[in-house]
């Protein structure tokens, strides 16, 4: 078949990976976002109010269950709309809150199972030993929670990377709009797309061996079977 | 959907009873509006496939850039979007007659702050950005107007490029004359302006001639679209559904002399 | 009120594309991924790193990515009659859905209690017996909750096929929003709420899922 | 006779419609060593996590040092007692658990020295001192800076009870401290306690299906059963001599 | 003299560079009751998770009934058993875990009755009737259609026991049945082990750390240290009067 066209193929490289910077630096935020909506999130779920403790629950199910691509267009074309509390995001910035504000949710629930992995036990010697309550999430509680849910945390990170091609539909300007963009003047995107197809591959495929060789170190660290399931 | 590679033959559309087009939400060409296609390029598509002897014909919305490829991937059998006839597309897809001619139109912020009438303008303000749909021929006119492409940013229709000025992404938007009007109709909106004293590019391809077009490997199919075309022009339909959809005959009807080949090879380009 | 009412008519038109590739799509990524879970278990070192590399490759890259891939660039590369549109999402996103699954599938398999293969070798029962009587039933059990879970990302994702001009529900929106732009807020929320409603349903069954495999399995 | 350091008054404890305690009276004396022997399900346990203020009771009063532990005064009524308070009387009593419940991102010194930093505020250096010679005491002196995963079961106890040692309470609790060990790991722990009960003032608890050893260690031994108190007396009163039918039964199943 | 059932002959194990077991020689022989003890680590476990085909030894021969375990005649040559042989010799042999194992999507009764009919397609309302004789002696007639997660632990053991026995193996293994047990439900299994050992003429292996009861049922014990069988003999003779000073070592730890 002539519709592949190597020559095409090279050519397309520079110009789709001027794009790259823009996708890394939307999961990057998006991710950094997520890290701190989500301890939102985590506190929100922890207050004992019933309600409150409802809504919370059902606002984080609602944002989970609905397509992010729809969230990024409600931010970028309807936000902007909305009377008073409207704001015109660029679509990096669209991109940065749909994603950051969709993982929290899942972001929030990894914190929740880290603290939760942590065994009723070291609670009960915490008290015992008659820590503050401060004290007991500084020394005892955190420390523990956190380093197991690493892993989950960076596979969370390259599943956003593998989202955010999503928002070239919103017009941002990373590898896979640059694809469509170079498919479009050139008239075939068979080579452009199989471009972006590589880069992603090898991009995430080395970072996900790196945070299985990390979650194995973890787990050998201290004497933890204590394994935070992945919520997708 | 395209049930064979790059388009089926006549006859085998006429035997599935229908035909496939790709279309890009453009008013007054081909657009969705309460669930139907309509539009100038549509119906005349439309009137041509039925006097192929094909009653029905189903839409394929696509993103303005994605149809050459689209109907090249025979997603369609053709695209009936008033597509500009150009020497670069014509070696990708196989354009038909003309169906229609149309110039630029510019929509900007209400008030037009920065005081734009025409690209120049555009080119000689670096502070001003356009936004123009992806894979458009305003993006070449642009360009060849002098515009920086820092300047220019692009979005995947034309609802989106209304809604980047509307919110202030960017300063203005361009694309044919018909597209912007009709779309600022409907947008029905204060915070814009169509601006009426815009002075036509004076570059390559302007005015534009709008036709239907086929796959590569269809050339049989575009033989026969092109011959009932003929018939149609012939009999007044075209003409009739042109002015239907809001096209002037003085300024927007091609003229006898100009055909694909003569616009392919410069002669009218 | 009106309006809500009126983009939910326009907007339920699509439904049924939403739903008819959800539950083709979900049956299919079911299917591929026991399969290629099962093969991932294989003895075979060829058979292991045959699946394996379908799996990384899908997991590896986009969805949307290998929508489009195959949108274009099967009909052209290998001239392969994929047929409708419709097909091209179900295989998208089941062979994406389903490459993450089969990982659930070999997990679950793994996670099964080493005892409880231990019990069945000292009772005799053979390979396949033990497989289909003790390790399966157990598996399955542990797999249904994470089966739900990727049921509702399938759902999300089947979103994407408005993008290869399926006319689903967020299509009709889109057409909506391009011709009434003051009214997108609305319109995007009443789509939101539309999926989270087809949601719901998920959500209930992958908690009640959750009950299940919490019973009947060894750990 | 001097007075009690802890008393129960009528103390009630129901999880949900159950109840597990149904008043339980009891006096812990200064240096006194008690164990509790029971059935499984008896409600040793929970009587030792309300003193530790892990349970709430759901009526009755416990004193400890003369103070209402789960009320306090506030404007001349009594009410639920909060953190600040819980805190106060906490300070006298220490806990050792079943299941260790070393903080394993620690290494032993580590454990035991966070609680008299943090919590007495005392002076790192000399909580260093007292905490090596208290892993000295309980012969791990070679381990201070191993972490716990890198222990066996019954270290791992001998460093939970040095961590409770050096916040010198004035009341030790044990939980079945060696129900988690492998038989032969056992020894060793009660070994430890044997020479702490010796040599230290404390009043010391001691949940435990050892009876020997409570026949060894304990002053007095509480036979626990379906929540209340059955029999109480002497160790050789309770275990070797005690006429209660329950208590008998209770004993014969440790005689395989 | 009878013919033994099971002979060890110069059996090794070693797990990557470590030998656990250093050359073990050891005959069964019909209804004979074997207590294997020793300390943690000696390897004992190995030793009867290697005749029940669990672990392949590294060197030597263990022969069942006659037959090689771990090697067959091919063409005239001794090769690595198969999957087939191996399933042919396992019919003789049965084994109740330390952990039980037992399949938790069944109720108990399909946990007896799964193996008697897809292994030896017996019919199933003969099984189902052994099967229910079977959990009526181990105590548990009432609780047939509960399932396992129902149970208390020792319920559970009795369970395992009763699906190793509806086998009708010629010898059962036991790997310290009782020591993931609460102690006051160690009876319970004891009472039933020593009921089988008494009425049924299985020869059956028993690691344990329950001296007493390896001495009440035991016809002989074997005492292993560091991979080597260091004493046997009859029970009285190894537990009450060893002279070796391993094993005294080992048996003072029980005496606390
Ligand atoms: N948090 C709880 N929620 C509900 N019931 C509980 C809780 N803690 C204990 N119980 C119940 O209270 C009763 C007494 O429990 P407790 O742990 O005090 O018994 P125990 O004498 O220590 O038993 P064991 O010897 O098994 O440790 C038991 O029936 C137990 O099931
Ligand atoms: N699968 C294995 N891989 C590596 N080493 C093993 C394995 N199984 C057992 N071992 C080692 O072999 C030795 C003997 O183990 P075995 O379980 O037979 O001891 P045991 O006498 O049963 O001890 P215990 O009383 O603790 O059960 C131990 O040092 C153990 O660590
Ligand atoms: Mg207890
Ligand atoms: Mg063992």
């Amino acid at each position: 078949m002539n519709y592949w066209s190597f020559e095409r193929f090279f050519e397309a490289w520079p110009y789709i990976l001027k794009g790259l910077h823009i996708t890394v630096g939307v999961t990057i935020s998006a991710f950094l976002f997520a890290l701190f909506f989500g301890l939102v999130w985590t506190f929100l779920r922890r207050i004992p109010e019933r309600h409150i403790n409802w809504i919370v629950t059902w606002v984080m199910e609602f944002i989970r269950s609905t397509p992010p691509l729809v969230q990024l267009f409600f931010i970028y074309y309807a936000w902007p709309e909305i009377p008073i509390v409207g704001v015109t995001l660029s679509p990096f910035a669209s991109a940065v809150v749909g994603f950051g504000i969709h993982f929290s949710t899942y972001i929030g629930e990894i914190y929740r199972s880290g603290i939760e992995s942590v065994e009723n036990g070291q609670w009960e010697a915490a008290t015992a030993l008659n820590f503050s309550l401060l004290d007991k999430w500084r020394l005892i509680i955190l420390p523990q929670a956190f380093p197991p849910t690493i892993p989950m945390l960076g596979n969370y990170f390259i599943i956003m990377f593998k989202e955010v091609p999503l928002a070239s539909t919103i017009g941002l300007t990373g590898i896979l709009h640059m694809a469509n963009s170079f498919g479009s003047e050139h008239f075939n995107l068979i080579e452009a797309l199989t471009i972006v197809g590589i880069i992603f591959l090898v991009l995430s495929y080395p970072s996900a061996r790196l945070i299985k060789k990390l979650e194995v170190k973890l787990n050998t660290r201290f004497d933890k079977n204590r394994v935070i399931e992945p919520i997708e | 959907g395209g049930d064979e590679e790059s388009g089926s033959s006549l006859d085998a559309l006429k035997e599935q009873g229908y035909v496939t087009v790709g279309f890009s939400n453009e008013a007054p060409y081909a657009y969705e509006e309460d669930g139907e296609l309509k539009g100038a390029a549509y119906d005349i598509a439309a009137a041509v496939f039925n006097e192929l002897g094909i009653e029905e014909v189903r839409g394929s919305l696509q993103d303005w850039g994605q149809l050459v490829p689209g109907v090249q991937a025979g997603q369609f059998d053709a695209i009936t979007a008033g597509m500009a006839i150009t020497p670069e597309r014509a070696e990708n897809v196989l354009f038909g007659e003309p169906e229609m001619t149309y110039g630029e139109g510019l929509v900007v912020e209400a008030g037009n702050p920065h005081d734009i009438t025409s690209f120049e303008d555009i080119a000689n303000n670096e502070d001003v950005t356009v936004i123009v749909m992806e894979g458009a021929t305003g993006i070449e006119f642009l360009r060849q107007s002098g515009v920086s492409d820092d300047q220019i940013t692009y979005a995947a229709n034309i609802p989106d490029t209304f809604a980047a000025v509307q919110s202030g992404r960017a300063d203005a938007t361009t694309g044919t004359e018909m597209t912007m009007r009709m779309a600022f109709e409907s947008a029905n909106t204060e915070d814009l302006e169509f601006v009426e004293s815009f002075e036509q590019p004076d570059v390559e391809g302007v005015p534009s001639y709008g036709a239907a077009a086929f796959s590569l490997e269809n050339e049989a199919l575009r033989e026969a679209y092109n011959e009932a075309l003929q018939t149609l022009k012939d009999n007044g339909t075209v003409q009739e559904l042109l002015e239907e959809n809001g096209f002037h005959p003085e300024s927007n009807f091609p003229g006898a002399d100009i055909t694909t080949e003569s616009i392919v090879n410069g002669d009218n380009y | 009120m009106q309006d809500i009412l009126s983009i939910s008519q326009e907007l339920s038109r699509g439904l049924f594309v939403t739903i008819s590739i959800l539950i083709a799509s979900s049956l299919f990524a079911y299917l591929m991924g026991f399969i290629s879970g099962l093969l991932r278990l294989s003895k075979h070192t060829v058979i292991r790193k045959f699946t394996g590399l379908y799996i990384e490759l899908f997991r590896g890259t986009s969805l949307i990515v290998q929508l489009f891939w195959l949108y274009y660039a099967i009909p052209m590369l290998f001239g392969i009659n994929l047929g409708s549109n419709w097909i091209i999402g179900v295989i998208a996103i089941g062979l994406n859905y389903g490459a993450y699954l089969s990982e659930v599938v070999r997990g679950s398999v793994e996670a099964v209690d080493d005892g409880q293969t231990e019990a069945a070798i000292a009772l005799n029962l053979s390979s396949f017996q033990k497989m289909r009587y003790i390790i399966l039933p157990q598996a399955v059990r542990m797999m249904l909750p994470e089966f739900g879970n990727y049921t509702i990302q399938m759902l999300k994702g089947t979103a994407l096929v408005s993008l290869i001009s399926l006319n689903d529900i967020l299509y009709y929106g889109n057409i909506l929003r391009s011709s009434n732009l003051s009214q997108a807020p609305l319109i995007y929320l009443v789509i939101l709420i539309f999926y989270f409603v087809l949601a719901l349903p998920l959500i209930f069954l992958t908690r009640k899922a959750e009950d299940i495999s919490k019973k009947g399995v060894a750990n | 006779m001097t007075k009690p350091i802890v008393e129960y008054k009528d103390v009630h404890k129901s999880f949900g419609d159950v109840e597990v305690l149904k008043g339980i009276d009891l006096d812990i004396f200064p240096a006194e060593k008690i164990a509790v022997i029971g059935p499984s399900g008896s409600g040793k346990t929970t009587i030792i996590r309300m003193l530790m203020t892990l349970e709430e009771p759901t009526d009755g009063d416990i004193i400890v040092d003369g103070k209402n532990l789960w009320k306090m005064d506030k404007h001349g009524k009594m009410v639920e007692a909060d953190e600040k308070h819980l805190r106060e009387i906490r300070g006298d009593i220490g806990m050792v658990f079943q299941h260790f419940n070393l903080f394993p991102h620690m290494t032993i010194l580590e454990n035991c020295m966070t609680a008299p930093i943090h919590v007495k505020g005392e002076k790192k250096k000399e909580v260093k001192k007292r905490s090596i010679d208290m892993l000295e005491r309980v012969g791990l002196g070679d381990k201070i800076n191993n972490y716990p995963s890198q222990l066996s079961g019954g270290q791992k106890q001998r460093v939970a009870m040095a961590r409770a040692l050096v916040m010198r309470p004035k009341i030790m609790l044990f939980d079945e401290v060696t129900s988690a060990l492998d038989p032969e790991l056992v020894g060793e722990v009660l070994e430890v306690i044997r020479d702490i009960a010796k040599n230290d003032d404390m009043a010391m608890v001691l949940v435990t299906h050892e009876m020997d050893f409570a026949l060894d260690v304990a002053d007095k031994v509480l036979f626990l059963d379906d929540g209340v108190i059955a029999e109480q007396g002497s160790a050789s009163d309770v275990i070797e001599h005690s006429e209660n039918p329950r208590v008998q039964e209770f004993l014969s199943r440790f005689r395989s």
